[in-house]
């Protein structure tokens, strides 16, 4: 490989930043301007500085950072009724690297950009996290305000799940299409402008510190979230744009699955993985308009002053957490549910053993997701709604719990006598089984309201919560990185390093999260910066934030690993694994166009241990030829 | 030539069908609206009425002007 | 065979461990209520549950991890067992029944909770950004310490006058949101006497991990004659009793009166001092200008400081409340 | 190179494969509406303000009207038939662009209530204000396919441009059969 200087106005990321830092100010200018305009006599001293200013800027600097990242180039050829090429093809005279910094719409690329993204932003949050448990350490503020407390914990949320939802979406994009045999994504254009606008969206929550930060949590609950700082609407709109890209990511998997398999691929021949995928697009496509329902209408509240919420113009507080939790609810199984799909997809590859019960594991994703449009409420057993309504939604949530048992049930079967092996990915998958558990099994406790009564915004739901985040969502997507990184980069990572992340992130996750479901048993609240000390619970408290500093520690190993092995790694057999999936048996790196012939779909998925059987067929020459 | 001109006619014709409906509809729709000022017994009914339209309104939009069905069997046709 | 004998004490093993681990006694505050008796019993059996599942789900795990490892060198995979219809069915049913005899339970608990007393005592509770008021419209009585009778069921009416707070006492398990714009109610029978914190348990800004009141369960003896007393108990210096509002409305919340800095500015030395606004202009802290800050918060804001007293706040206090607090004002040199 | 056959085959593929995401993405906007019918509810109960009911009738019959010249013009593309696909395409438009006048320019200027005053300004305006936000999406869609109409783009075979143009325009047209009833006939009057 030569080494040639690439011109930094090539890569579409250099560009978008431009774009974004000449549109803000635009927008803060036309805004300011207009207002002034009018007289409006309260902007005298702070000409700039209005809330809707801001806002306008961080818009305009959002659409400025598309255009620069020619987001909108063949959209605007499509409107104009020109040609525009099927798929682009890298600009062959720069090198390949750049292709991940630029719109590309490969899904492949596309899924490593929101891999990496992934970690930048869960980097930021995991941060956060040690920050303000730092503070937790001792009773007594220490080391910060309370107002920096409460920005740093809010932020750690919300980028936290930002994280997830971009984590979630590498799997996918990455996988989905190769799993179903496709070329790419039904809308390649449309994917790609669904990750790009995770950058503004990233940039406009982080910029949040520097805007007087927020204290209402990630749920930003009115009246609160009225009153909070402008960091709020920095807050606001970066969950609105990163809420589109998840509602336009799920649109395109859909179509994509139904319209894109191979021929021969059948619902009940696809990789279970797909199912999952599947399951979480219905809820991502339709539910997240409700939270962006929601805070656009704080959002109408806070700059035109309606009144949507204010009970002195006749509005109604619980009327938002209604329209907040139909998303944020399900939105929990869209974080876990494709992590469950990667433990049913790769217990059988390393038990050697078909997945037990594939129809009922498929179908149990879609039933969760399903149920879990009916469950919303559980989040407001204390908040005053209507009365009636708590008994039926402690059946429906509770309902939950039977899909889940056939998940875990299937799993435990799918061991059971299997011939298991102990690489890095199983470990992690073992360890999203246990920690799952944990965390379901904690879940019980929340979903009846008598018990709720207690529990509701202390510690032991925040225990609760990460247990199945770190089981449903952590864990797996660990486990699919070390398994998907000898296709991705060639390479293989270091075992070594992988098994010591794992021993360090396991016993340090159990420690925190069962620190946590004990002080919050024990009466201590969630959100809070400080506790009182007659409830007796520094001890744990100390240890929990160990615990954390533990997780964070693990997690340098696993960059580390990440970084060095992509250059240094052993160079990595076709397919390592002996897996059945066709992307497997693929060659390394993968095609642009990943099947230059359609699959030719034999037998099952998981029919480890019958002898003589394929699950799909790679035309062997034009494979080779490519 | 003779029987797409037909084709055509035909689903011009359609097409006032439905408009007319949903013109008698939405007439159907605003008396309804004031039946409770003319007799306070009705007024109960205004609401489910109302919806009933609406629906009826809306299955006849999504029906005959979106083509709903073409999402299902739409790759034969043109 | 020999594996499902084995696997069934890996089950009866660690269910065990669980179930002696989970016991509600350690991992629960005292119970003060009575309210808290149907809730304890509801949790107390479902850690039982949990520790059963948690058997049987790690059981099966650590047995397989431990007794089906992949030998070295072995290539060959494992049995071809695609999946059993009745297991499965099983699976699904038993955990379905399990579910909905929890929930009926559970029910059942719910509404022992909110079992009505007619005899109730009503206390008004309002939360305000960063503490607790308390008002027994029989007596007339407002307090900052929630007094309650032993064994007595008291009625809360509550709500909020800015944004969302959270009634809870965990020795009381029960909570309940206080939302602005409506009330809503809470029952509870005190059945332990002490001292117990009153705490807020919805997010509420800067300072809502300090939002706590304090509780006292007395008896029903005590109680009447705390009621006497406070009926007794009229103060003639205004300042004294200006004294009393600022601590019964929660003013002391934001504001000092040692000169420190809070999220208001301190009453201390405040009386005719000149002050700076944000909007540039200097005002004095006479009569006028107290009033006008306490009635309409927003108005005029000190430089320095946020914009973030409710309106509402003094909406609650009378002209001579008011008139009161600002001859404790003027003491506070 | 491909033929014409294999050339149309694949459009008609793409076609389908656009007209899934599309419906998909109309899926997704159902949910955002009826959010906002949900809080008008919430909000209002069973009460309405005091709007112009003349107005609100003549903006339904426009809206209903373009629905009908939009099918009439997708009718027209696909049998070729450019002159009633333009007058029609153009009818359509200009009956949008008078619904939004309608709306925007007078609904909201004459309406007894600001954005702030109360809940009734509130719904009023998110309401009719994320729908007419829909219609001048739609209007700007259209204009863009009246001229690649008018450049000769679309024949009978290919004019799936037009369909989703018209797709679109008719799920303007449901959200507005559901707002109407909502905003200006259901409920007690409140003055």
């Amino acid at each position: 490989m030569t080494h040639k200087s690439v011109n930094p106005f090539s890569l579409g990321l250099v560009r978008g930043l431009i774009g974004l830092i000449i549109a803000s100010p635009l927008g803060i200018g036309l805004v300011s301007v207009l207002l002034a305009a009018q007289g409006q006599e309260w902007l005298v001293g702070k000409f700039w500085f209005t809330e809707p200013a801001w806002v306008l800027g961080a818009v305009f600097g959002s659409v400025g950072f598309l255009i620069g990242v020619g987001a909108f180039n063949d959209w605007v050829k499509v409107a104009l009724g020109e040609e525009v090429h099927e798929t682009h093809e890298a600009d062959p005279s720069l090198p390949s690297w750049t292709r991940y910094y630029n719109f590309s719409l490969d899904h492949k690329v596309i899924g490593v950009q929101y891999a990496v993204t992934c970690l930048i932003m869960f980097s930021f949050a995991g941060l956060f996290a040690l920050i303000f448990r730092t503070e937790l350490i001792q009773t007594g503020l220490q080391y910060m305000t309370a107002d920096f407390y409460n920005t740093m914990m809010s932020l750690h949320g919300i980028v936290m799940i930002m994280a997830i939802l971009l984590g979630l979406a590498a799997m996918m994009n990455y996988l989905v299409p190769l799993m179903i045999g496709a070329n790419d994504m039904a809308f390649p254009r449309l994917n790609a402008f669904a990750f790009w606008i995770n950058v503004p969206s990233g940039i406009a929550l982080l910029s949040s510190i520097f805007l007087g930060g927020f204290d209402t949590g990630w749920v930003g609950y009115p009246p609160l979230s009225v009153r909070a700082p402008l960091g709020m609407q920095m807050f606001f709109l970066g969950v609105y744009l990163f809420g589109l890209s998840s509602i336009l990511g799920a649109l395109n998997i859909i179509a994509t699955i139904v319209r894109c398999r191979a021929q021969g691929m059948t619902p009940f021949k696809m990789p279970i993985f797909v199912w999952t995928a599947l399951a979480t697009a219905i809820i991502s496509l339709t539910a997240t308009q409700l939270i962006a329902l929601s805070f656009q209408m704080v959002m109408f509240q806070r700059l035109l002053g309606m009144g949507f919420f204010d009970p002195a113009k006749g509005g109604d507080v619980i009327l938002f957490q209604h329209l907040f939790w139909f998303y944020s609810h399900p939105a929990v199984y869209v974080f876990v549910l494709p992590g469950l799909g990667m433990i049913s997809e790769l217990l059988p590859v390393f038990t050697r053993k078909p997945l037990f019960g594939y129809k009922w594991v498929a179908l149990s994703s879609i039933a969760i997701a399903l149920v879990g449009f009916f469950v919303w409420a559980h989040h407001m057993f204390t908040s005053g709604m209507q009365e009636f309504l708590r008994v039926p939604f402690q059946y429906s949530t509770l309902l939950v719990a039977v899909p889940t048992g056939v998940k875990f049930f299937s799993w435990v079967a799918t061991l059971w006598r299997g011939k298991i092996s102990f690489e890095t990915p199983m470990l992690f998958i073992l360890g999203a089984i246990v920690v799952f558990l944990t965390g379901g099994l904690s879940g019980p406790p929340n979903g009846t309201v008598a018990t709720d009564l207690h529990l509701h915004d202390t510690y032991f739901i925040v225990g609760h919560f990460h247990a199945t985040m770190f089981g449903g969502f952590v864990f797996p997507f660990f486990a699919a990185l070390y398994y998907w990184y000898p296709k991705v980069t060639g390479r293989m990572y270091n075992e070594r390093l992988g098994q010591l992340h794992f021993w360090l992130l396991l016993p340090g996750f159990i420690l925190q999260s069962f620190g946590q479901m004990f002080v919050g048993l024990l009466g201590m609240r969630r959100r809070i910066a400080d506790y009182d000390p007659s409830l007796n619970i520094e001890q744990p408290n100390i240890l929990v934030t160990i615990a954390g500093l533990v997780i964070g520690l693990s997690f340098i190993i696993f960059v580390f690993n990440m970084l060095y092995s992509a250059k240094r790694g052993v160079v990595s057999a076709a397919n390592p694994w002996r897996s059945r999936s066709p992307e497997w048996l693929l060659p390394t790196p993968l095609p642009v166009h990943n099947y230059p012939q359609p699959l030719e779909v034999l037998g099952e998925p998981y029919d480890y241990g019958l002898a003589g059987s394929t699950y799909v067929r790679v035309n062997p020459q034009s494979a080779a030829a490519d | 030539m003779h029987q797409f001109d037909h084709q055509k006619s035909e689903q011009y014709r359609a097409g006032v069908i439905v408009f007319a409906l949903l013109a008698i509809f939405t007439a159907i729709e605003f008396i309804v609206s004031q039946m409770g000022s003319w007799a306070s017994a009705l007024q109960v009914a205004v609401i489910p009425a109302l919806i009933v339209l609406a629906l009826i309104k809306s299955f006849l939009v999504v029906r005959d002007y979106m083509h709903l069905g073409k999402v299902f069997y739409g790759e034969d046709e043109a | 065979m020999k594996h499902v004998i084995g696997v069934i004490v890996f089950i009866v093993v660690l269910a065990s461990a669980a179930w002696g681990a989970l016991n509600v006694n350690l991992l629960l505050p005292a119970q003060a209520s009575q309210q808290a008796q149907p809730i304890d019993s509801l949790f107390n059996l479902q850690f039982k549950l949990v520790a059963v599942l948690f058997g049987l789900i790690a059981g099966i795990l650590l047995y397989s991890v431990i007794f089906f490892r992949r030998k070295k060198g072995d290539e060959t995979d494992g049995p071809h067992i695609t999946g059993n219809t009745p297991l499965e069915i099983t699976w699904t049913t038993i955990p379905f029944l399990l579910v909905i005899g929890l929930s009926l339970i559970g029910s059942q608990a719910l509404a022992e909770t909110l079992r009505v007393d007619p005899r109730a005592i009503e206390v008004k509770v309002t939360g305000q950004q960063w503490s607790w008021r308390f008002e027994y419209p029989a007596y007339g009585i407002t307090s900052d310490v929630l007094y309650m009778p032993l064994n007595k069921q008291v009625l809360f009416k509550i709500t909020s006058i800015d944004v969302i707070h959270s009634f809870w006492v965990p020795e009381f398990r029960v909570k309940q949101d206080a939302v602005p714009g409506r009330v809503d109610e809470l029952r509870v029978t005190a059945s332990k006497i002490g001292e117990y914190s009153l705490v807020c348990a919805e997010i509420c800004g800067t300072k809502h991990a300090n939002m706590a009141s304090v509780v006292k369960v007395i008896s029903q003896e005590d109680f009447t004659a705390w009621v006497a007393g406070e009926l007794g108990a009229t103060v003639a210096n205004p300042a004294d009793r200006g004294a009393k509002w600022l601590k019964q409305y929660g003013c002391l919340a934001c504001h000092s009166v040692d000169g420190s800095k809070m999220v208001g500015p301190s009453f201390q030395g405040l009386y005719a001092r000149q002050e700076e606004m944000e909007s540039g202009a200097t005002v004095s802290a006479d009569d006028a200008y107290l009033i006008e800050s306490i009635r309409q918060p927003a108005k005029q804001v000190v430089k320095g400081f946020p914009n973030a007293m409710p309106p509402a706040a003094g909406e609650a206090l009378t002209d001579v409340q008011i008139q009161d607090i600002i001859e404790y004002i003027k003491t506070l040199k | 190179m491909t033929t014409k056959a294999e050339s149309l085959t694949r459009y008609r593929h793409n076609a389908a494969t656009n007209r899934l995401g599309l419906w998909l993405f109309i899926l997704s906007d159902v949910f955002a509406f009826a959010g906002i019918l949900v809080s008008r509810w919430a909000l209002w109960g069973n009460t309405r303000p005091d709007l112009n009911q003349v107005l609100g009738l003549i903006v339904t019959s426009v809206l209903l009207i373009s629905s009908f010249s939009m099918n009439r013009a997708e009718v027209a593309a696909a049998h070729g038939d450019r002159k009633q696909f333009m007058i029609f395409m153009s009818l359509t438009i200009l009956l949008g662009i008078a619904f939004l006048a309608g709306v925007v320019g007078i609904e909201w200027q004459e309406s007894p209530y600001a954005p702030s005053d109360n809940i009734y300004g509130a719904i009023f305006y998110l309401m009719t204000g994320m729908h007419a936000f829909h219609v001048l999406c739609g209007v700007i869609f259209l204009l863009l396919v009246l001229r690649n109409g008018l450049r000769g783009l679309y024949t009978p075979e290919k004019h799936w441009p037009v369909e989703a143009g018209a797709i679109f325009w008719h799920f303007v047209d449901v959200v507005w059969i559901f707002y109407y009833p909502a905003i200006y006939l259901m409920g007690n009057l409140v003055r």
